[in-house]
C-alpha cells in the first residue's frame, strides 16, 4: 500500500529524526541552525498543544449540550457548567488582563483549586487508617517509617519522644534515599528503553496505530 | 462592600463547596464541580486563545511565515473528526513525542542515571555509607527483569523491596504534614474574622441540605468495602 | 456487624470531621503546646540575631498567594527583628506577584513595631520591587544596582534614596536573607550573592523543599533555614512575638497527633481481632 | 570547537552502551532467541479488573493524571501509559466493559481518543465507542471533583492509575478503594508512588510501568528490549561497587564523572 508511507512510516521516521537530533544536540556542539530549529519546533509544540486544549473544551461543551438537550439524568447540573463557561469566556475574550476576569480567577478558581489540593490531607488520613495496619512485613515497614517521619516533623513529636528526631533524620537520609536512588536509576533506564522502542518504530500506540507485526498490515 | 471582602466571601463559599465532596456524591459538590469546570474551561479557553493569537497569528501577520506551519498543524488536529483523515493528526503528535522523548533521554542519562551513580559512589568507611551503597544496589537489582524469583535472587528481591518500602513510608509521612499545612492555609482564609460569619452560615445551609438528603434517602450512607 | 468491625471499617466521613476539628480548633483558639526548635531554625535565628546594629542586609521576598500563609508570618517577624535591632534592609523580589506580597509583609511588620522604632522608608528600609530575569537578574542586581533598577517599588529614583547612597553592589551588605517560598530560588542567592561576595546567608522555603537545600547547610553556604509554617512559628516563638504561624503550627500538631492516634487505633484493633482469630 | 562537549562524554558512552544493549536483544529476537523474563502479576491483573467490571456491569476507568506532553519528564510515562491504554481499551471492547478515559491535556486527549477509537474498531465494535463520552477532556484541576463525584455515582468497579501521578494520586486511589473498585497503579514520580503502592490492589514501581507496556504489546521484539535495559542495571551496579571500593582504598574517583 503506498499510503502506508505517509500514514505510518513517515511519522515514525520523523519521530526518530527529531528525537535523535535532540539527543545529539546535547552531546555534540551543533551548528546554530540545529539549535534554532529545535527552539522553533518546541514553540510549535506549545502552539499545537494550546489548540488541542481549545478543541477539548469545545468537545466537552458539546457533551454537556447533548446532556441537556437529551434530558439525561442530572442534566440540570450541566446548565451550571454552560453558564459559568460562557461568562468566563466572554470576559476572557474582552481581555485576559480584564479586572473581572482576574477577579474570577483569584477569588473563585484559586480557592477551589487550593481547597481541592488540600483534600489530599483528608484522604491521606483516611487511607492511612485503612492501609497502615501491620498485616504483613511489607505493610509494617511502610507503617513504621511513615509514623516515625511524621512524628519527627510535627512540633510536638520531639517533646513526646526526643530520639525520634535523629532516628527519623537517619531513615530519611540513608535507607530512604538509597531506595529512591535505585528507583530513579531504573526509571531512567525505562525511559531509554522506551526511547529506543519508539524511535525504532516498534512502539507506536501513541500515534493511534495498533501493533501490526513485521510484514504487517 | 469592597472587592476584597467580596472575594473572601466568594472564596469561602466555593471552598466549602469543594470540601463538600468529602461527603460523597451530593448536590452541593455537583454544583460546585460544574461551576468550577465551567470557569476553568473558560479560563483555559481564553488564555490559550490569547496565547495562539500572540505567538502564532500575530507572528504570521508580522511576516514570520514559519508559524503558518504551527497553525496548519493545529488545524490538522481537527483532521480526526473524519476517520479517513485521521492520519493527518499524527503529525503534531510526532513533533511532540519526538522532541520530548529526545529531551527526556538526554537529560535522564545525565541527571538520573549518572547523577545517582555519582552520588552513591562513597568510601565504605562508615555504617551510613555502607547502608547507602548496599541499599542503592539492592533496589537497582530489584528491577532486573531477566532473573526469576528463586535462589539468591529471592533475597536480593526482598532486600530491594525493603528499601523501596522504607522510602515510600518516609515520603508518606512527610507528605502528610505538608498537606495539612495546605488545609490550614485555606482555613485561615475562610475563618478570617471579616467573613467567618458567612462561612458558618453557609456551613449551616450545607448541613440542612444534607440532613434533608439523608432523611429522604436521596443521599446514601457509606457502607464499607 | 460487631462494634469491632464497625470501628475497623470506620466511615471515612467521621475521620474527615475529626480532621477538620483538629485543624480548625487551634486556629480559632491558639493553644501553645511546647515545641522543640529544629536545628536549622535555631541556627538561622542565631545568625539573624548576631547581625550587628547599623549594618545593611539584602532581603529577597519570594512568597506568593499559596506560600504566604506559611512563610509570611516568619517574613514579617524577620523584618521586625531586623528593624528593632537597628539593621537596615534592602528588599527585592524576583516575581511580580511576590513583589506585592513582599510589600504586604513590610506593612504588617511596620504595624507591629513598638512605638519609636526608626523605620522610615528610604532610610531604614527600601523595597527595590520586581527584578526580572530570574537568576541572571539577581546576578546583575548584586553587581550593579543602578544599572539593574532605576527606581524603587514606589517609583522613587534610586539616587534619591538615602539608604542606597554610595552603595552600588553587594559588597555593602553584611548578610543575605532569602525568603524563597516555593520558588526554589535559594540556589540563586547562594550562587550569585553568597559565594562570590562571601556574604553569609540564611533563608526560608516550604517544608517539602527543605531536603533540597540541606546540602547547602552542611556545606556551610547557608547558615540556617526556616522550613514552612513550622519555621515561621519557631521564629515567632524564639523572638517571643506570637503571631498567626504559631497557631498554624499548633494546628499541624493536632492534625499530626490525630493521624498518629488513628493509625495506632487501627493497628491495636487489628491485632485484637487477629488474636481472636477473626481476621 | 571540540568534537565533544566536556563533562558529557561519560554520559554519552553510557547512553551508547545501553542503547546498543537494547538494540542487540531486539535484533536477537528476530531470530527467535527470547530472553527469559520474570512475569509481573500486573499483566494478568488487567484482564481480571476488566473482567470484574463486566461481571458487575460497572464501568472501568483509565486515569493518567498529568499528561502534559510538552514536559519531557511527564511525556515518557505518558507514552508508556498510552501503550497500556491501547491494550486495555481492546480488552474492554472485547469483553464489553463500559470504558471511560478522562484526560486533562489537549494533545494527550486527542491521542487517547485515537487510541481508544482504533481499539474499538479493531475489535469490530465501533458502535460502542462514544466520541463525546468514552474519552473526555476535563480541564486540569476540575477533573478532581468530577472524578470523585462520578466514582461514587457510577459505582466504578475497576480503575487503572497509570502515568505520571502527582497529588491527585491519593485523592483518586482512596476514593476508588472506598467505592470498592479493583485498582492497578503505576507511576515513576517519586513523591506520589507511595500512595499507589499502599492503596492499590496491584501496583508497579518506576521502571515496571515502562516494562508493562512492552509486556502487553505481545510483540516479542519489545519484550526482548527489556533484557537490554538490564544491561544498564548491571553497568550501574558495577560502577557503584567498583567506584566505592576504589574510594575506600583512597583512590579519587570524582574526576571520572567530570569527563
Amino acid at each position: 500500500m503506498s499510503d502506508r508511507v505517509y500514514k505510518i512510516q513517515l511519522p515514525i521516521f520523523l519521530t526518530a529524526l527529531l528525537g535523535i537530533l535532540m539527543v545529539l544536540e546535547h552531546f555534540f556542539p551543533m551548528p546554530d541552525v540545529v539549535t534554532n530549529f529545535n527552539i522553533t519546533t518546541r514553540s510549535f509544540v506549545t502552539i499545537v498543544s494550546a489548540a488541542a486544549l481549545m478543541l477539548g473544551i469545545i468537545f466537552l461543551t458539546i457533551a454537556h449540550v447533548r446532556t441537556i438537550s437529551q434530558k439525561k439524568s442530572e442534566w440540570y447540573y450541566s446548565i451550571f457548567f454552560i453558564v459559568s463557561l460562557l461568562i468566563t469566556i466572554g470576559l476572557g475574550l474582552i481581555g485576559i488582563r480584564n479586572e473581572s476576569f482576574l477577579w474570577i480567577y483569584n477569588n473563585m478558581t484559586a480557592p477551589i483549586g487550593a481547597a481541592l489540593y488540600s483534600l489530599t490531607a483528608f484522604y491521606i488520613t483516611s487511607a492511612a487508617y485503612r492501609v497502615f495496619r501491620a498485616r504483613n512485613w511489607s505493610a509494617a515497614v511502610l507503617l513504621v517509617c511513615g509514623f516515625i517521619v511524621l512524628m519527627m516533623l510535627i512540633p510536638i513529636g520531639a517533646i513526646i519522644f526526643p530520639p525520634v528526631v535523629p532516628i527519623g533524620e537517619w531513615i530519611r537520609s540513608f535507607p530512604s534515599s538509597a531506595g529512591f536512588r535505585g528507583m530513579i536509576m531504573g526509571t531512567s533506564l525505562g525511559i531509554m528503553g522506551l526511547g529506543v522502542r519508539v524511535f525504532t518504530g516498534r512502539q507506536k500506540e501513541h500515534l493511534g496505530i495498533r501493533e501490526e507485526r513485521a510484514g504487517g498490515e | 462592600m469592597d472587592a476584597e471582602i467580596l472575594g473572601l466571601i466568594a472564596g469561602s463559599l466555593v471552598s466549602l463547596g469543594a470540601y463538600s465532596v468529602l461527603i460523597g456524591d451530593n448536590p452541593i459538590s455537583r454544583i460546585t464541580e460544574n461551576i468550577y469546570m465551567g470557569i476553568l474551561g473558560g479560563y483555559i479557553f481564553a488564555v490559550n486563545w490569547d496565547f495562539i493569537r500572540k505567538n502564532a497569528l500575530s507572528k504570521v501577520a508580522e511576516g514570520e511565515f514559519v508559524y503558518i506551519i504551527a497553525i496548519l498543524l493545529s488545524l490538522m488536529l481537527l483532521g480526526r473528526l473524519k476517520a479517513k483523515y485521521m492520519w493527518i493528526s499524527r503529525y503534531p503528535v510526532v513533533l511532540t513525542v519526538g522532541v520530548g522523548l529526545g529531551l527526556a533521554m538526554r537529560t535522564t542519562v545525565m541527571a538520573d542515571f549518572l547523577g545517582q551513580i555519582q552520588a552513591t559512589v562513597l568510601p565504605l568507611n562508615s555504617f551510613n555509607n555502607i547502608v547507602m551503597v548496599i541499599g542503592t544496589c539492592l533496589t537497582a537489582a530489584y528491577f532486573i527483569f531477566t532473573t526469576q524469583e528463586s535462589g539468591v535472587y529471592k533475597y536480593i528481591h526482598t532486600g530491594g523491596r525493603v528499601f523501596l518500602l522504607c522510602a515510600f513510608g518516609v515520603t508518606y509521612g512527610q507528605t502528610v504534614s505538608f498537606r495539612m499545612e495546605l488545609v490550614i492555609g485555606r482555613l485561615v482564609a475562610m475563618l478570617d474574622p471579616r467573613v467567618s460569619m458567612i462561612t458558618y452560615a453557609f456551613l449551616v445551609i450545607i448541613v440542612v441540605i444534607l440532613i434533608y438528603g439523608y432523611k429522604t434517602n436521596k443521599i446514601e450512607w457509606y457502607t464499607g468495602r | 456487624m460487631s462494634i469491632m468491625d464497625r470501628l475497623l471499617n470506620l466511615d471515612p466521613r467521621i475521620i474527615f470531621v475529626l480532621m477538620f476539628i483538629a485543624l480548625a480548633f487551634p486556629i480559632l483558639n491558639p493553644v501553645i503546646l511546647p515545641m522543640a526548635i529544629q536545628d536549622y531554625s535555631q541556627k538561622a535565628f542565631d545568625f539573624s540575631d548576631s547581625i550587628p546594629e547599623g549594618s545593611i542586609v539584602l532581603f529577597e521576598g519570594g512568597l506568593n498567594a499559596a506560600t504566604y500563609p506559611q512563610g509570611g508570618p516568619g517574613m514579617v517577624v524577620q523584618i521586625y527583628h531586623m528593624l528593632t535591632k537597628g539593621v537596615k534592609i534592602v528588599l527585592f523580589s524576583i516575581g511580580t506577584e511576590q513583589n506585592v506580597w513582599t510589600m504586604t509583609a513590610i506593612e504588617t511588620a511596620l504595624d507591629k513595631l513598638p512605638a519609636g522604632t526608626p523605620a522610615e522608608n528610604g532610610v531604614n528600609w527600601v523595597h527595590l520591587g520586581y527584578i526580572a530575569g530570574g537568576e541572571a537578574g539577581v546576578g546583575s542586581l548584586v553587581n550593579d544596582i543602578r544599572a539593574t533598577v532605576s527606581a524603587d517599588y514606589f517609583g522613587t529614583p534610586i539616587d534619591d534614596i538615602p539608604l542606597l547612597e554610595g552603595i552600588n553592589d553587594a559588597t555593602a551588605f553584611s548578610a543575605v536573607l532569602w525568603w524563597g517560598g516555593s520558588e526554589a530560588s535559594i540556589g540563586y542567592g547562594v550562587r550569585q550573592v553568597s559565594v562570590p561576595f562571601d556574604i553569609p546567608m540564611t533563608g526560608m522555603c516550604t517544608t517539602n523543599e527543605v531536603p533540597n537545600f540541606s546540602p547547602y547547610i552542611s556545606a556551610g553556604q547557608l547558615q540556617g533555614l526556616f522550613g514552612g509554617v513550622r519555621g515561621s512559628a519557631e521564629y515567632e516563638f524564639l523572638l517571643s512575638l506570637p503571631g498567626p504561624a504559631l497557631g498554624q503550627a499548633m494546628a499541624t500538631n493536632f492534625g499530626g497527633l490525630l493521624w498518629m492516634l488513628l493509625v495506632i487505633l487501627g493497628n491495636v484493633l487489628y491485632f485484637i481481632q487477629r488474636m481472636r482469630g477473626e481476621a | 570547537m571540540s568534537i565533544l562537549i566536556t563533562g558529557r562524554i561519560l554520559g554519552l558512552s553510557i547512553l551508547i552502551i545501553i542503547v546498543a544493549g537494547i538494540l542487540y536483544y531486539m535484533q536477537r529476537s528476530y531470530s527467535g532467541k527470547m530472553p527469559k523474563l520474570r512475569r509481573f502479576q500486573a499483566v494478568d491483573s488487567i484482564e481480571e479488573i476488566i473482567g470484574r467490571c463486566v461481571e458487575m456491569g460497572a464501568p472501568a476507568w483509565y486515569l493518567m493524571d498529568t499528561v502534559d506532553m510538552t514536559t519531557p519528564s511527564v511525556l515518557a510515562p505518558t507514552v508508556a501509559a498510552f501503550q497500556i491504554l491501547s491494550y486495555t481499551a481492546r480488552m474492554a471492547a472485547r469483553l464489553g466493559a463500559k470504558f471511560f478515559v478522562p484526560v486533562v491535556q489537549g494533545l494527550a486527549y486527542s491521542i487517547a481518543n485515537d487510541i481508544v477509537e482504533e481499539a474499538y474498531k479493531a475489535e469490530g465494535k465501533p458502535e460502542d465507542f462514544d466520541p463525546f463520552g468514552t474519552v473526555m477532556y476535563l480541564p486540569d484541576g476540575a477533573d478532581r471533583m468530577y472524578i470523585i463525584n462520578n466514582m461514587w455515582s457510577q459505582k466504578v468497579a475497576g480503575v487503572f492509575f497509570l502515568g505520571s501521578w502527582y497529588h491527585k494520586a491519593v485523592i483518586f486511589t482512596e476514593n476508588a478503594a472506598r467505592v470498592g473498585a479493583l485498582t492497578l497503579g503505576a507511576t515513576d514520580t517519586t513523591h506520589n508512588i507511595p500512595f499507589l503502592v499502599a492503596i492499590c490492589d496491584y501496583s508497579l514501581i518506576g521502571e515496571e510501568l515502562y516494562a508493562l507496556g512492552a509486556y502487553v504489546s505481545e510483540d516479542p521484539t519489545q519484550t526482548a528490549s527489556l533484557a537490554g535495559q538490564d544491561i544498564g542495571k548491571y553497568v550501574a551496579l558495577i560502577l557503584i561497587l567498583l567506584g566505592s571500593i576504589l574510594a575506600t582504598v583512597g583512590f579519587d574517583v570524582s574526576g571520572i564523572f567530570a569527563w
